[in-house]
Order: C-alpha cells, then structure tokens, then sequence
C-alpha cells in the first residue's frame, strides 16, 4: 500500500443558509479543495460522498454525491456514496485513502455535506434519530437525552463515579466557544462563560442547550494522492494519512467486558501509524454534547479516568496548550452538519499541520494530529460506527 | 384511555412492531419479546436470530421478558423529534435477565425529576403515544414505578 | 493489486415478505453466503453493505448495514455502507473487491438488500423517484414513464427508427419470465406469453405491466479473498473478479456527442479484464423496462444497432442459446429490490459458472461472466451510476 | 383555478423552487431559471453554478429559458408517486436554445395519447399540481400546444 497525502482541503461554513441546496454547500468546498491542491476538476479520478440526512431531510435519495459533483463539474468518474451516520465524513475519506493507497487512483476526492435547515427543527431531530436502529428512533429517542443516559455514557453515573459537575461539562464549552469565536467556519461565533453555558435552557438534564451541538448545514472535501506526488501539485507542506481506523458496534450483553468501543479504534489507528497517545499533537474530537470531549480524553489515552476536566483546567487542550483539542470550536462551536462534520475535522487538522488556522493556530508547531468521528447507536449499546484516523506532517 | 386489553389487533398500531407482547384479556400481561439462547443463555430484550455471544444462528429462542425491571437511568428530553412531544422522560431500564432497555416513562408519572429516581423498581405497562392517521391508538411500551400502581406487586 | 475471487454467494428471495424487515432479509443472504464459502461470521474482515430506499421507506438511514450485520452475528469490524440507487449493490461489491485486491483486508463481505414492500405502493414509488436527481423526482417523475420518454431510451423513437414494435420488447418478457420460472429466487414465477405481455395494464405507453420490474423485497451476499487463498475455504471453483467499472453521468449537452455511458463502462471493464465482448459466455444486465435489453445489448457490443430482437428471435440469449442474458429472470422476472439487484445478479453469475444453477443452468459451459447494473438519473440527462463487472472461472 | 399572476409569493410554493419564474402581473411572463456560460455559450434549462462544458466556475449567468419548445416526446404514466394522481402526462420538450426539459402538460390537455403529437409546438405555463398542508396551492411549471390557447403565438 502507498503512501498517501492530502493536497488540499476545502470547506463551507458551518450554519443557517437556507437559501442554499446540498449542491451548493458541496461545490463551494470541493472547488475550495481543488483550489487549495492546485488541480482541476479533470486531476479527480474517483470520488467519494458523504451524507447522512439528505434523503429524509432533502428528499434526495441515492445519488446525492453525483447530484453534487455534477454541480461541481465533475462527470465521469467513480463516485460512490457512502453512510456511517455522523461519522460519513471519516468514512469518505477512508474511501479516498484505500483508491490511492491501493494504486487503483492517483488522485481521490472526499466530499462531506448536510442540509439540515430544511424549516421544520423537529424534522430535523427526527432525522438525526433515524441515524440510530430504528427500534430506538420509533420510540422516541432523542440524541441528546440518549447520550445523557445511555449505559456507556450515562452522565449522571459519572458525575457521581468522577465528582464531575455541570460547571466541567461547561469548561468544554467555554475552551470550544473560544475557540470558534477565532474560526471564520464555526456556526457559533459568541466566546461564551460557564455561566451562559450553566444557564442556557436545559436540553436533558445535565445537558444544557450550550452543552449539545445543533443542527448545521456546511460541508467539506479534502484530495488525496500518492505521498510521493504531492510536490508535484503544490509547495504546501503535505500532510500524510498515518492511519484511518473504522470499527463497527459489537453487540454488549449484560455484564459486558469487551474493550471501549472508541479506545479500541484509537488502539487500532495508533499502531497502524506507529504512533502512540503520548505522541499527538493535536485533536478534533466527537464533541456532538460537550461532556463527551471529557469522556473521550480518557478513551483516547489522553489522561486518566475522570482526569479530563483538570486537562482544561491546567490549559493543556487549549489552544495555547500542550495538546490542543477541538482548535475548530468543535461539534459543539464549529457546528455539526452530520455528513460534513468528519472532514470538516479532517481540514482543520490540516491547516492547524500547515501553520494556516490563523488566529486559533495552535502554538505548539503541531506535526501528529488526530481525529476522532463516531455515529449512530445500536441495539447492541455501542455506536454503530467509530473512526481515529491520524495526519502526520 | 381505553383498557389496552379491550383493543383488538386492528384496533391499534405499534410504534415498534414485534417488540412486546399486547394483552389480550384482563388476565394477559403485556411483555417484551426477548430472545434467549438455548446454547450460551445470552439474553436480549428484542427479537434476534443470532446469537450475539456465540454467533449460532438456531439457537435463539423468543422469550417473554421486561415485565419487571430497575431504573437505570432517566432525564427529560426537552426536544422531541415529530409524534412526541416535549417534556418527556427517557429513561434505560435494567431487567432481572441481565440486559438494559431503552424505554419511555408511563403517562402516570408526573414529567418532574423527582419524579423518578434511579434504582427504582419499575413495571411494563402499554399506553398509546399518539393516534395515527386514521385514528387508531399507536401504542408503545413504557415503564412505571411499581409503587405508582394501586395493585403493587 | 491482488487478484481477488468470490468463494460464496447467498441471496433472500426477491418477493414480498410483509412480516420480514431489512435485517431478517440481509441476515438470510449473509449466513447462505458464509455457508457457501464455509466461513465464518468471525472471519469477515471488513463489510460493504448496499441499500437504497432504506430511510425514505423504512426510517432507518445512516447505518443500515451495522443493524443487519449486528442481527447476522458480524460486529466490531469496518462497515460502509454505500449507496448508488439501483447500482447499489454492485458498488458494494466493488468495495469489498478493493479492500482485497489492496491487501487491506482478507476477506470482506459484500451484503445488498432492500425493504420495499411497506403497504404503501405510492409511497415506494416516490421513493424509487427519489433516486433521480431531486428537481426530477419532486417534478412527478414516474421511473417507468421517464423511462419510455427520455432522450437517451426513447422508446417510440427507437420503434421509428429500428422498426422495433411492442411485440419486441415483449420477446425480452418471455425470454426472461421462462428463466424466472426455473428460479426459486424469482418473484414472478409465471412464464409469460407474447399476449399476456402485451394485453397486460398499460403502465406508460410502450411499457406494459409485464415489461416493468417490480417493487420487491431481497437481498444477496457474496464474500471475496485473494484468489490464491481460494482454495483453503472450499472445493467449489472460484470465480474470479475480472473487472468491476464504476461511473457516473456526465452532463449530456444540447448536440453530446460523448460515447454512451453503458459502452464507455462496458469498455472500461473489458479493458480491464482482458476480454472483449466476443467472449462473454453469459450475462445478467438490468432490463428493469424489458426493451431496456435490447438496448444494452447493443451497448455491451453483444449485436449492432436495433439488432437486439435478433438475438432473442435466434435463440443467442435465452439459457440454451449461445450466450445466455439474464438467465435469473432479470429484473423484469427475478425481481429488482433496488439495493440487492446488483448482488443478486453476481450471485446467479456465480452459480451459472460453477455449474450450480439447476434448471435454469446455461447449456454453453459459462467462462466468462458480465454484469450490468445501473441506476439514478441525473438533470445532465445520465443515468446517475453504472457499473460493468466480469467474472471469471 | 385564480389566474398565476393574482398570487402573491406568499400565497404559493414552489413545486421545485428555483426552477421557475412565476409571473407577478398580466404583462409578466412564466420562464424557466436556466444558465447559460458567458465563457463557451452552453445552455442549461436550470440552475447551474459550474459550466458543465468548459468546466469554469464564474461564467454561468442566470437565463430566462423555456418559454416555447417543441415536444420530443410524451407518453401517460398510469403509476404516480405521492402527490400525483394518475393517468397524467410525462414530457420532454425541446427549447430553442438546444436542451431537452423533463415536464408536466397543462391541465388544459385531455389526458389521451392524441391530445399531443411529437414536434407540436409547446409554451410553458404555471399550474398548480395540488394544495400543500395549509391549503397553499404548489405551483409548477407545464407546457400545452401552442395551438390549445386562443391567444396564439
Ligand atoms: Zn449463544
Ligand atoms: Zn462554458
């Protein structure tokens, strides 16, 4: 297998745009992209699409990525359409890896986008439940009250195992709205205080409104190539795929004692890129309710258990800090349009590589980045798909 | 509303067909349609053909199962998705047989935190959630705390 | 890239199940397909799961392979689910094939099923609408009108131009309803006479009934190693993949004068497997409007312009003829549950090859396999994906 | 049904917004939203951002297109997704400017296989194709001969 670079990345803001389609989101990010490499639309050989929501939420079914690159100019080329719930994004771009790293393409194209403004909000939460087992989303779940109290998670239980409070569950949203407030793609623009976020209407208890991230249209695209090839397209520094990892849910019976769903996948991305937690530079992570990002340190080998809030607290994960987390603002600033948001994760880590993320740039000169993208919820209590991928510059 | 047991099958929809058991007479219970496995004993409180722990694919057995159960946990949701409608609880039970359940919360119980608290014994109870286009209850499974019910155990 | 071989195959009925879901139909297609290749669940490496109409029909969307696998016993590994309306299931193979034929992975499995029987014909009408490009389903499109209409198909105009007539197309109905009836996996079981095709309900002037492929429920697994590997997990001779061409639409111009979209894939994957249309022994293509045969054959090179009744009238197609076309029954009588058709039809070219297909087996000892499996359609006048894949013993 | 041009933009939706102008007055006229590249001169009948010739990303400019054409071909669906009701009429109809248009034929049109003739001359009108939830006609865009208007060309 090749090694393989991405070239260029691209992306469409996070937010309201209600004037503009699926297509238009798309196009914006993938002429972005193609700019930023420094190839035209005919340098694309293959084509993969992200998207989760467009068939309830936009009507358009099965062919959503065609629909988009036809916009786009790009015809012709394989494109394949792919889902894995919130973490579409991730698997597009896994998608893209394998055809160059494989030799099959020399040049792939992964595009994330979501229309979720589509004027009716509970059409939209409707949606987003349908991207867990439909056994779950008829009876009315809804993801943020799932996620407070799924085994798993279950909010209220860690607060009392870790003495967490709803002020460290704010801490994430005070670092994240921070940052978003310095990111010109972030849906949510307002540095907030814990005392906004403690505030803020109570969505499910402990989860408050500023705690959960909200429905978002936006896109992204990133072109991939043969490692060894990039010079050829661009003087930017390249930034390689060390690793993408993709795992599925594996059904939990009572009584469980398999491996954490998310440390198994960061297991399985660290030793594919011959790295390890202690090496990472810099991370985007699955914020989509903020006391996640907490949870999540702990999964991927970035403190203890119940150690995450001292990590703000000690300014490591701050942009300034050791290991920045989130730099975009995260799901909950930066904004979480479902399809998009693994490669919007994906063209932030590579600015931040590149030194190009401008005021919200990372200080520590990052060269190992990760990413961590997850999605929908089955029967079995895991998520149904779970992704660590890592860039190296 | 109606006693459950004085529907008949067409009289009704289910929110999540083949997932529990409609009475069908005062002395019926209603129930969860598990699946056990005649091999391991893994347990699932929903209709599976393969076992999820010894991945046998003839030795899971429907059983009835859900009528009793522990809070787990619970909040509630102030957003709901189209047919429910905010405040509601979500809650996860946990049954006697080992597995936990998502379920919602009977119409009995107050939609107030204090409510509800977690380790409390709980019951399955079937209620309608709404009505659907052509009138007819859509009926669902949700818990109740077994004190809230005249008849206790 | 390695040489990659199907060692089983597996396949649900196409019919109408009302009392199975998406995943009791998936899971009977995987645990024939691990059967067929004396597998295990726990040797898939990696699943490509292809589905359609699975959010607008049955509200699951985003991981409806996860649900179907989980329920088959198969968790923790990659999943990606892809969607390329009717292509779907033959891009799910393609993905499995990649991750092969790379060395990423040793084994994969590739799963198409779809749920359509819902109680609601209007409803999985609009939903087979909502494959094409949206400003076309939300305009009223009719698959099988815009079928017998657009510019590319025309069917009245092919009628003037090749002196084709309604008892024609009906050839192609007789043909392949025989086959069904031999099939245990058809939906339509009745062999059909010229006068029951053509007296039957008029759907949309040519089209008759008996010429339309129908709603239906199905699914059909296949499961891939390295051909070399073939042999470690069973005696039945494999059947390599030659070739499998993925493409999409390109916008179709006032004047175009871009080849076909069918014979620019057809000719991709000859290319790429050695072979030119002389040699294809056998073929399942996608005659979801029966005169849609006639043209493809002319597009795989298989007969000169309008030559198509021809074949069948000589007997080339039919299970004894030369080279038999849709031996299955092809959509129009096997069935076409949208996100399985391209599965179902690698799965009957598997058994055609091994010798396996009972009474509807080719009488011409098949070598070399094709087939053709397309869907969508595009503002720019294309269809949305095609596929051309060759299978080899 | 009230003549197009009575309604206000309030008053409707757009069966495929975007697509079409609707007219605003009696002197107003319907047109479909095409684009057409300033680079290389290649037309669409809709809304595009990337000139799908000459691949360019700010040449395409906003058309009024589709006025008149002629009918490449027609046939009668009697299958009809949600939201229609069959036996209607499915078209193509050729424009002047060169591309081929999927679309309905007016109301006005008998819906029988001799009502139409391939080659008639077509001209595009608003019509609604039903009432949304709150009762607000959804307009489309259809076409009907020439010749079925009495006020010609
Ligand atoms: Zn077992
Ligand atoms: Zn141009």
């Amino acid at each position: 297998m090749r090694d393989v670079a991405i070239i260029g990345v691209g992306a469409h803001p996070a937010g309201k745009f209600e004037d503009k389609r699926l297509k238009d989101l798309g196009r914006e990010a993938v002429w972005k992209a193609l700019g930023d490499a420094g190839v035209g639309a005919a340098d694309v050989q293959v084509a993969y699409f992200g998207n989760s929501l467009g068939g309830l939420l936009t009507g358009q079914e099965g062919i959503r990525g065609q629909v988009v690159l036809q916009e786009s100019g790009l015809g012709g080329i394989p494109v394949v359409n792919v889902e894995n719930a919130c973490a579409s994004g991730a698997t597009a771009l896994r998608g893209a890896w394998l055809e160059v790293a494989s030799g099959n393409a020399d040049m792939a194209l992964a595009v994330g986008a979501e229309k979720m403004f589509v004027g009716d909000t509970a059409k939209s939460i409707s949606a987003l439940a349908a991207d867990s087992e439909i056994e779950l989303s008829q009876m009315g779940m809804q993801f943020s009250a799932a996620y407070a109290i799924h085994p798993k998670t279950n909010l209220k239980g860690k607060m009392k195992e870790y003495g967490w409070t709803p002020a460290d569950f704010a801490k994430v949203v005070v670092k994240n709205s921070h940052n978003g407030s310095l990111n010109p793609y972030a849906q949510h623009r307002k540095p907030l205080a814990e005392e906004d976020v403690l505030t803020s209407r109570m969505i499910a208890d402990p989860l408050t409104l500023y705690m959960c991230s909200s429905i978002a249209d936006g896109a992204a695209a990133a072109i991939v190539c043969p490692a060894e090839d990039a010079k050829r397209y661009t003087d930017k520094p390249p930034v390689r795929i060390g690793a993408i990892a993709l795992t599925s849910g594996q059904y939990r019976l009572a009584g469980d004692t398999k491996p954490d769903m998310v440390a198994m996948t960061a297991g399985l991305a660290y030793e594919a890129a011959g790295v390890g937690p202690e090496d990472v530079d810099i991370a985007e992570v699955h914020d989509a309710m903020a006391p996640a990002e907490l949870l999540i340190y702990e999964r991927l080998g970035f403190c203890g258990p119940g150690e995450g809030p001292r990590l703000i607290d000690d300014g490591v994960t701050t942009i300034g800090g050791r290991r920045p987390v989130n730099p975009s603002g995260g799901l909950v600033a930066r904004g979480h349009p479902v399809g998009a948001t693994g490669l919007l994760q994906v063209a932030e880590l590579v600015w931040q590589l590149r030194g190009e993320a401008g005021d919200r740039q990372a200080g520590n000169n990052p060269k190992v980045a990760l990413t961590h993208n997850q999605g929908g919820l089955l029967l079995g209590m895991d998520s149904a798909a779970c992704t660590v991928s890592i860039l190296l510059r | 509303m109606d006693r459950v047991f004085d529907l008949r099958p067409n009289d009704y929809v289910m929110l999540v067909p083949g997932a529990f058991h409609v009475p069908e007479g005062p002395d019926d219970e209603a129930y969860l349609i598990g699946s056990r496995c005649r091999a391991c004993g893994a347990t699932v409180p929903h209709p599976m053909a393969v076992c999820p722990a010894c991945v046998s694919a003839d030795t899971m057995e429907q059983v009835a199962i859900g009528q009793r159960g522990r809070l787990y946990s619970f909040t509630i949701a102030n957003a709901a998705p189209v047919g429910f409608t905010a405040p509601y609880f979500q809650a996860y039970v946990e049954l006697p047989e080992g597995p936990r359940v998502f379920a919602l919360i009977s119409d009995d119980v107050p939609v107030e935190a204090d409510a509800l608290a977690d380790g409390m014994e709980m019951e399955l109870v079937i209620e309608p959630v709404r009505k659907d286009e052509q009138g007819r209850p859509v009926l669902t499974y949700k818990y109740r705390p077994v004190a809230s019910n005249g008849t206790g155990a």
